[in-house]
């Protein structure tokens, strides 16, 4: 059975109402497209999980998509504030659990390797671990320290986006790799957008290079310029201006709707968004190539 | 006589506390161009590492986030969330660490997290992100801030980072791997911890005053005995950040 | 100050005697010439551990270099038993302290995080965790359940034979990577030998391959051939007669002897070892090539 | 009437417990010959993962060591020895797992480290490697070994990897992740766990018989009440085992 899918066909059957859905991606390759299409299908009660939110949870949690985030660093990276997550936590209207970007990571880590929990060392900080009860200590059973841990995080559906991948999902990534394999291990779903499906002698050619074996995929959705305005390294460029304008646009709930309706509604897919940015936008994020070496595996 | 914003103050300074071969946790905006600066100044064997896994950037353009594709082209390495926080900050190979805050208090503790009740904030901060474990792991770490008076209160409404606690006993006592903040570096001079780990008023910029560093503290500021005067920025300085570090002025502009 | 040594001044300046060595490599890349110069240099009353002893230690402890072994599989790889070793051990000349190979690489985990152990789920079996000590449990805080745990390892020198690093020994290996990452990060010496010293441009057209960076790397050494008759992928094949021939040879100390005397101290270094083997085992070794796909990181 | 060796007979039963799509974790010899052979008859999408890290491994020639090179070129996938345990057997994505050991006891138990005392073994054997592990996360494990009354003793001297204990409650009780040894392949036949976790005698290749197993069993050898027939290695087998898997028969020749 085909593991390809249209991303709209992959959204309907794998993201249920009230999944905790994590959308990897740190600042790189996170999956608007998907976000977008989530927001079209009107998914409620989801409980939004990453590191970053960034503007894609911000626009979901706008949308009414979410009951809680979980995060641990809630802003418009390198602009500011994320202003509607922020609001609506700041209006009581929506859950919240917050680590550091280490406890974050660290459950995943754990979800991904089949572990209960993940020590860390501790950090003495204190006050986030009084906050979440997550946080716990233990004793080092050899010196007798005591060692803060965090449980695994299992997300229902993991959404990555990829550079490229085979028809069964096996998957390479380069450039900034953050948490996309952790997630993808420790979920129970999931779904990889991808910017070009290849064959698998070309995965096959660099095995150090697969980052998501197939076999743990769900979907397979071929989707160009996902990330938009986020980026794909070699692909096309972060859109800066974009990460600026919602600073603006997300300032008022009148302006974020129109920005919905016209972005995301108002489009059938990330192919008639991508039309719709316009060919001056795609030739500002337009990217000159900059390769790697070959190197030898030989034939043995 | 020179002239120059308040960021590239900040700049400046925090670039000369960076040794050469230091092994830096950068964040972006001033942290960036700082090491940027040392680096093509008294520091070319700096290593700039970036939470996002980024290790040993040698940015091309100005980068405009914690993962801007210009800091992966030509890195030295790259590796995932989990390893550059495990393998390299946890494990004690970073030198420096970067922090900033909403807030600093005497004791150089953090707050990135809340103003008022966690549960009930008045203003939600971004949170953590990684100064939680760059503040504890980092061998060393400085602290850059415009210093204002609601940014340094006597104490931090929420924790979100360890400086030295209620005292440098206690931190030495959590034994954690890094020595704590050992810079604050703000647009009038510099507070660096005493042997109790408060911060004390250690270096004023070229024309600040004491009491312009006290009326704009939230504590009772002390004056280090040996109060030093910083060399004012140099023509060199000032030239590398405006014209190829930050030519069209993003994180320099004055008015902060 | 240049980190580009010869191996026998690596050797003698970094590894002392009674240091606890881990010479990395799962099959692969094992660093066979930086054992054999540690004989040569007469090392006594070392700890050498790997996951799998192999011929190195084998050869190691015949020389008598080592007062234990710390191991999870003690065998002649795809031949059988690992003569020396096992003698060694059943005469009560060798301390040994075992694990099975997720528990050492757990070990290495722990040590190259920072972390103090690392839990691993239960395994059930028991003997093994009530014959070392080193093996504890501990309760997840969360369920209640049992976990087990292992100490971390941290080796006073982690030897790592590459396929090529720059001048600061920025390396990169591709193939089986084992545990050379971890035993790199674990240790608090490193030694690097390499098959090439590239340009630094050739180690950043490709970052993500990168595994251990130069700072972290106290000596590059510049070893082709440094594997036999282990391999380096894509540069020479595995000897696997050699391995059978050591079957034999480690039947008696005599035979182990005279090979001493002939290919380790009868050798100045590695290539007159590599020039001894002659012109029929290079060709016998020799690999076709097979090209990896490049990718493009984009110039930004 | 087809010759064959015991090699054979043991690959080829092998094989024919592995289902399409299975990710096995392989070891050399004949876990990796029942492998390829289930890859080009019943099960073309079986996915083969080896402890060095490799995944989805397409041998061009007969691997010889568990790491040998003719594994990676060509793999689907390549991560560290800490993954491969973590992320693929820990975390529960391995269906399949292949056993050996010097003995397999009454209830599944396997010794794979000493003969005799563990301090003064009499025989020091290589070890658990990752069968600790993989007998107790696999979802199913398959056992391959010579029928011979000292590799199967009534209880092992050193309990390397759980079978079902001391009985199948005993495993239920520990909460493992896989369901322990579904079988164990011999040259006189396959024994199967029943309800008790007990290995019984549920097959006979052809010309074997109910009295060789007893008698090469250390335990009293249990016989289900609906003991099968295996069927006889076919000539196409055989044909794929030694004309393209191991034409040297390095593995196959008989003997053992």
């Amino acid at each position: 059975m085909s593991k390809i899918y249209p991303l709209s066909d992959a959204i309907a059957q794998f993201v249920k109402d009230g999944d905790l859905i994590y959308a990897a991606g740190f600042t790189h390759l996170i999956p608007f497209a998907a976000g977008h299409e989530i927001i079209r299908q009107k998914r409620k009660d989801l409980i939004l999980a990453r590191a970053t939110p960034d503007l894609l949870y911000d626009q979901m949690v706008a949308a009414g998509c979410a009951r809680k985030v979980i995060f641990s660093y809630m802003g418009n990276p390198g602009v500011g504030s994320l202003r509607i997550v922020r609001a609506e936590i700041e209006a009581g209207n929506l859950e919240w659990e917050e680590y550091s970007h280490f406890g974050m990571i660290s459950r995943l880590q754990a979800g991904a390797t089949g572990l209960p929990f993940m020590p860390m060392n501790p950090t003495a900080a204190g006050d986030l671990e009084k906050m979440n009860s997550n946080y716990r200590q233990i004793i080092d059973p050899y010196v007798g320290k005591p060692v803060v841990v965090v449980p695994a995080l299992k997300p229902d559906v993991a959404i990555v986006h990829v550079q490229r991948c085979d028809q069964e999902g096996n998957s390479q990534i380069w450039g900034i790799i953050g948490e996309q394999k952790e997630a993808a291990f420790a979920a129970d779903k999931v779904i990889i957008t991808t910017e070009e499906i290849v064959d698998d002698s070309i995965i096959r050619s660099d095995p150090n290079r697969t980052i998501i074996p197939g076999f743990i995929v769900d979907a397979v959705c071929l989707v160009p310029y996902c990330a938009h305005p986020s980026y794909t390294q070699g692909y096309y460029d972060r859109d800066n201006s974009f990460y600026l304008e919602w600073d603006e646009t997300s300032k008022s709930k009148e302006s974020v709707r129109k920005y919905l309706a016209e972005w995301v509604y108002g489009v059938k897919d990330r192919h008639e968004y991508w039309e719709k940015l316009g060919e001056d936008t795609h030739e500002r994020l337009k990217v000159t190539p900059r390769l790697s070496q070959v190197i030898n595996y030989g034939s043995y | 006589m020179v002239n120059y914003t308040s960021p590239e103050l900040l700049t400046i300074n925090a670039a000369r506390l960076l040794r050469d071969g230091d092994v830096v946790f950068v964040g972006v905006g001033l942290p960036n161009l700082a090491c940027n600066l040392a680096r093509r100044t008294h520091a070319p064997n700096l290593v700039m590492i970036y939470e996002a896994g980024v290790i040993g950037a040698q940015p091309a353009r100005l980068p405009l986030s914690i993962g801007d594709p210009t800091l992966v082209s030509g890195a030295i390495s790259v590796c995932g969330m989990y390893d550059v926080f495990a393998f390299y900050l946890q494990r004690g190979n970073v030198d420096v660490g970067f922090l900033g805050g909403a807030q600093i208090d005497r004791f150089g503790n953090i707050n990135a997290t809340v103003i008022g009740e966690y549960d009930h904030p008045k203003v939600r901060l971004p949170g953590s992100g990684g100064s939680m474990e760059i503040a504890a792991w980092a061998n060393r770490c400085y602290i850059i801030s415009p210093h204002q008076k609601r940014r340094f209160p006597e104490k931090v409404d929420f924790r979100t980072s360890a400086g030295f606690l209620n005292h440098r006993k206690e931190r030495e006592a959590a034994q954690l791997r890094g020595t704590g903040p050992q810079a604050v570096v703000t647009d009038i001079g510099v507070l660096q911890p005493d042997e109790s780990g408060e911060l004390i008023l250690t270096a004023l910029h070229p024309e600040k005053t004491v009491e312009e560093a006290k009326a704009n503290t939230g504590w009772e500021l002390r004056i280090a005995n040996n109060l030093a005067l910083t060399e004012a920025p140099t023509e060199r300085e000032l030239k590398i950040l405006r014209e190829e570090l930050d030519p069209q002025r993003i994180y320099l502009k004055g008015g902060d």
